[in-house]
């Protein structure tokens, strides 16, 4: 009971103590009013400036505040342009820049920064103006248009080159040497070859690249009349790679064993592709395995299955974090570059031979640039001129 | 009927199925295979219309604050043609579809492959040899030496013989290294998954059969 | 003809993305940001193509009573489940969609996902023999590297997980940029060839 | 006796699934926890770095990462922050990744509330802000224009911990957990590189290989890598059984048994070749 009568007068107290606290409010209503009487801070330093690098249409702002004097309640951007002089938006306190994506291009436009506190314009900035207009080039990027136009130019020589007729030399490719091997076995063991381009979409241009190898493959399974079996994880692969085939058996006279069938869609889901392709793998059991395209963590669930199942597998990619799974589980590995290599080498047609001596002298280009580079940071670590040789590279090859 | 419960038991049904091919293909795996092939289908259909069908083209098409944005029709267009090789008689209106993707497709790889692939990792080699210690300046030098041998070695037009040869042979030996670095590197990471799935089994499904049976709380 | 106005699109497309990307102006600005887009939706559309397909596939089998074509009716169903509860429920949080989802198709993918613990050792155990000097390098430098991963590695030589840092960042990298340097030559080629029609098997066309 | 090598070299490679199966299996029945030696490793630079700042020190935390990588950055957290408490330093929080800055959150409170620690005199949570490299440029000329208010819109002005720290440069250390982009390559590029801030971190291990060549360069002081660097944060700092240590068990016991077999399979080859049996 005692306890109880101790507990009521507590709770009077403390209700008390918050009534009290209550009352204590005045006071700090007295400090807020002496801060006003502070002078509220404006943006200096207004600068305005066309968007740089953009089709145009956009203005960029930046500022700093006063640090003296109070903080306002928020920002006001007045803009005077042809329309007259408006307030484009509120900003919170706080706020340091801000892109005005309301503007024409060629027109001149005249900004400042106001500070509103309790509902008044309270203080003003300077007036800054800029005309926004579009640019015609990334600057950042001029460096890699020279290159990269420097590059396709020497492989469109090298191609039409080629087209004349030059006799190109190419050096064995193992992966490549064996397709014919890899397609023979099947035949005689009288089962499939199973074509795998990959888990990415037909935009992913090692998938494009897989499609025209899958091309080669198909005639050379027409040729030896062995089945080929494509299942894909896109649709748009699936379509393309019906075309491929069908079109690589009527190249070779036999249309009529073209089995679209055999071309199956099955999921665009990374791993229910991996289980399904197993599935086909222990069940069909392929004597040949391609795995060209681009491929991901299921590489080495589908090279260790098609392993399992005795296949002679081929694969290729030009993701460095699954060649070393290929490499390990397959057979032959097409590394990198060599994938996109073995449409040329397959077909053995002059234009596309001279694309690969175009990409032998893109390669050849960058390694002189990475040994002058090197050589020159370098020694212009002791002597200075050859330092800005190497910044002149680096810079060259910066892309913003 | 508790559908926590069910959720764990089916989830622990499918993995057990999924791993049973480990010993050898058999029904169960054959069943399970089977499902998630379709399930995963209709996953990513819906997916599709969910994520893209209806965000960027319908709602572009018809935005929600009314009106028409007839440009849309247009890659309404594609798809339906895309779609058309269904019948043989429409079948090569695809090829337009297709020939947009692999151009869309063949543009952006250019670039961002050279730009991230080609020349950001050509900036990150050209630096100074000469700093820090002699391990340093060695360690720099063997980066440098395996980037150009690496490139040497995927020269097509010149035959692996004499100096081409010899410096392919480090390039690859240099890709050898790398390989088999990176291959004992990721075993972490998929042991990872593996004890993700044991703990699943373990943690979450075991405690539930005494549970089920009437065994403890 | 029937590749002509294909190989316009597949250069026009191709220019139009190139462009893009070095040209802030209009209407390359617009018409690139647009493509990439229409490009997703060309995409997302054909997938009713691809389960089509499936569909055609599956029930074909069980038509002609192929072999296991009893497991064809699991995969329909299971489509159909998806795909139903989908458009009944739609796919918000604690709905059926998302219950077979999470319960179902997510643990389906992690234990593919994980059965690569397994393929990795079965890997490891069959390629990595020192049959040749550069399959002895391979198998070293992967040895190294697991050694360094784990305790046992530097209770072994506390030298080891430095080992395993500079293998992984000198010739590791070594490794990766020339690979990828190559790579980014063939993938500048290969558009090329697209872009230009060089190469236009992928069209099912004579090259 | 060749016919033996020759079966070992191929043994059936259900027995290593077998193996492999069990050896994370075990650990995670027994609840095993494994010593975790921890040798001449990035992760030790770090601890050495943090461990050699002066008392009453700034460092600025950034969390830049998501729950789907939890599993590895989050005991990291948890370490670094645990450490950075005992050395009584102050930590400023901050997240490139929207998620991030209540990921750690979690991390500050949980151990700041066990060490007794007070939130705007020991740590602040200034949260996030988008932008990336951008960004981070911005802090290093104002750290108070970009974050006027800390996470919980309580103003910069008002905490009395923020009083000393202007921009970058009033950290002696930038530590950023950061599961890809944005992330440590951003802090080292843009706080690093321009205002000479040392940068430490803690990533995933599939990245960590790209980041060690900032090591190798000096850009920064040293780096935890996926699971293992942080159990090796969690040993040096002195944690016994935390939660990285042990996960560290099952995945010694399953690399070992790679190692083995790996072994077996070149024993028998060789010894196969020796008797003549392989070709």
């Amino acid at each position: 009971m005692k306890n109880l009568s101790a507990f009521m007068i507590f709770l009077l107290l403390s209700a008390a103590g918050t009534a009290l606290a209550d009352n204590a409010d005045p006071p700090e209503s007295v400090v807020t009013e002496a801060a006003e009487e502070l002078e509220v801070i404006s943006a200096v330093d207004l600068e305005a400036s066309d968007t740089p690098e953009d089709a145009g249409g956009s203005v960029n702002l930046t500022w700093q505040m006063e640090t003296v004097g109070s903080d306002p309640d928020s920002l006001g951007v007045i803009r005077s342009g042809p329309e007259g002089e408006e307030l484009i938006t509120t900003l919170p306190e706080g706020t340091v820049m801000y892109i005005d994506q309301t503007v024409d291009n060629g027109t001149e436009y005249s900004y400042w920064i106001v500070s509103y506190s309790g509902g008044y314009v309270q203080a003003s900035s300077e007036v800054a103006a800029a005309i926004p207009s579009a640019q015609w080039i990334y600057r950042g990027r001029i460096g890699m248009l020279i290159i990269l136009s420097l590059m396709a130019g020497v492989i469109i020589y090298f191609i039409e080159s080629g087209k004349k007729g030059k006799e190109l030399f190419i050096r064995e490719i193992a992966g490549l040497a064996a397709v014919d091997d890899a397609v023979g076995r099947a035949t005689e063991m009288g089962k499939p070859v199973l074509y795998i381009p990959g888990i990415m979409d037909m935009d992913d241009i090692q998938t494009i690249a897989s499609m025209v190898i899958l091309g080669r493959v198909a005639r050379k399974t027409a040729e030896y009349g062995s089945s080929l079996l494509v299942p894909t994880c896109r649709s748009v692969v699936m379509s393309v790679a019906q075309e491929v085939v069908k079109e690589g058996y009527i190249q070779v006279g036999r249309p009529d064993a073209y089995n679209k069938e055999n071309i199956q869609y099955l999921t665009d889901d990374q791993f229910g592709y991996a289980a399904g392709v197993d599935g086909i793998m222990v069940r069909e059991k392929p004597a040949a395995i391609f795995l060209l395209g681009t491929f991901y963590a299921e590489s080495l669930i589908l090279a260790e299955t098609g392993r399992s199942v005795g296949a002679i597998q081929i694969a290729g990619t030009a993701m460095p974090s699954q060649i070393p799974f290929f490499v390990a589980a397959c057979d032959y590995t097409l590394i990198g570059e060599e994938l996109f290599a073995a449409s040329a080498y397959l077909s053995r047609e002059p234009k596309l031979l001279g694309s690969l001596k175009g990409q032998d002298a893109a390669k050849l280009f960058f390694m002189i640039l990475i040994v002058i580079g090197v050589v020159s940071a370098t020694i212009g670590d002791f002597w200075s001129p050859l330092k800005s040789v190497a910044e002149f590279l680096r810079r060259l090859v910066t892309v913003n | 009927m508790n559908w926590e419960i069910l959720g764990i038991w089916l989830g622990a049904i499918v993995t057990l199925c999924l791993y049973s091919f480990l010993y050898r293909d058999n029904p169960f795996y054959k069943f399970v295979e089977h499902l998630f092939v379709g399930m995963s289908a209709g996953y990513w259909v819906i997916y599709n219309i969910e994520n893209v069908l209806i965000p960027n083209w319908w709602q572009n098409m018809f935005p929600p604050e009314g009106g028409f944005n007839g440009i849309w029709i247009i890659p309404g267009v594609f798809a339906l043609f895309m779609i058309a090789r269904i019948l043989p008689k429409t079948a090569s209106l695809s090829r337009l579809s297709l020939g947009m993707i692999v151009g869309v497709g063949a543009g952006l790889n250019m670039v961002s492959f050279f730009q991230t692939n080609a020349l950001a990792q050509v900036k990150g080699t050209i630096f100074s040899l000469a700093s820090g210690g002699v391990w340093s300046i060695f360690s720099s030098l063997v980066l440098v030496v395996g980037v150009v041998s690496g490139l040497v070695y995927f020269f097509f037009s010149k035959a692996h013989t004499g100096v081409v040869g010899r410096t392919a042979n480090v390039g690859i030996t240099i890709l050898m290294v790398a390989f088999g670095a990176s291959f004992g590197y990721t075993i972490m990471a998929r042991l990872s998954l593996l004890i993700g799935r044991f703990q699943f089994l373990l943690e979450d499904w075991l405690p539930t059969i005494p549970r089920l049976l009437g065994l403890g709380g | 003809m029937r590749l002509v106005i294909p190989l316009a699109i597949t250069f026009t497309a191709g220019m139009i993305m190139i462009l893009n990307f070095f040209v802030p102006h209009q209407p390359f600005k617009f018409l690139g940001e647009n493509l990439q887009e229409w490009y997703m939706i060309v995409a997302s559309g054909a997938i009713f193509l691809g389960v089509m397909n499936l569909m055609h596939v599956h029930s074909r089998k069980i038509r002609l009573k192929q072999k296991n074509w009893k497991y064809s009716p699991v995969t329909i169903i299971g489509f159909l489940l998806m795909l139903v509860t989908g458009l009944i429920y739609g796919v918000a949080e604690n709905m059926p969609f998302d219950y077979l989802f999470m319960n179902m198709v997510a643990p389906m993918s992690a234990t593919m996902f994980s059965l690569l613990a397994f393929f990795v050792a079965s890997a490891a155990f069959r390629a990595f023999r020192a049959s040749n000097w550069r399959a002895t390098l391979l198998l070293t430098s992967a040895f190294l590297v697991m050694l360094g991963q784990v305790p046992i590695g530097a209770m072994i030589w506390d030298k080891i997980p430095l080992a395993k840092v500079w293998l992984m960042s000198i010739p590791n990298t070594a490794g990766q940029r020339a690979v990828m340097i190559g790579a980014a030559m063939g993938v500048v080629s290969t558009s090329l060839r697209m872009i230009f029609g060089i190469e236009r098997s992928w069209l099912g066309g004579a090259d | 006796m060749a016919d033996f090598y020759e079966k070992l070299g191929n043994l059936d490679r259900r027995i290593i699934f077998v193996l492999i199966a069990l050896s994370v299996m075990i650990p995670i029945i027994f609840n095993m926890v494994f010593p975790n030696p921890v040798g001449a490793e990035p992760s030790r630079d770090m601890f050495d770095y943090v461990d050699a700042l002066p008392e009453g020190s700034n460092v600025l935390l950034s969390f830049d990462y998501d729950p789907s990588t939890m599993p590895e950055l989050q005991p990291m957290a948890e370490a670094i922050v645990l450490h950075l408490f005992k050395k009584n330093i102050n930590i400023v929080g901050m997240a490139l990744w929207p998620q991030g800055a209540s990921l750690g959150q979690d991390a500050m409170s949980s151990m700041a509330d066990s060490l007794g620690k007070v939130q705007f005199e020991d740590w602040v949570n200034l949260g996030y802000k988008t932008g990336g490299g951008v960004m981070i440029v911005r802090l290093g000329s104002s750290m108070s224009a970009v974050f006027p208010t800390d996470r919980d819109n309580v103003p910069w002005s008002e905490i009395p911990m923020l009083r000393s720290i202007t921009n970058l440069e009033s950290f002696s250390l930038i530590i950023s957990l950061s599961a890809g982009d944005p992330g440590i390559i951003q802090w080292v590029m843009m706080a690093g590189d321009r205002f000479g801030v040392p940068i430490g971190g803690g990533c995933t291990a599939v990245s960590a290989p790209t980041l060690y060549t900032y090591l190798q360069t000096g850009q920064m002081v040293g780096l935890l890598g996926g699971l293992k660097g942080a159990a090796d944060y969690e040993t040096l700092i002195g944690i016994v059984g935390g939660q990285a240590v042990r996960g560290m068990a099952p995945q010694s016991i399953a690399h070992v048994v790679i190692m083995l077999f790996i072994i077996i399979g070149n024993v028998a080859y060789f010894l196969q070749r020796k008797k003549g049996g392989v070709k």
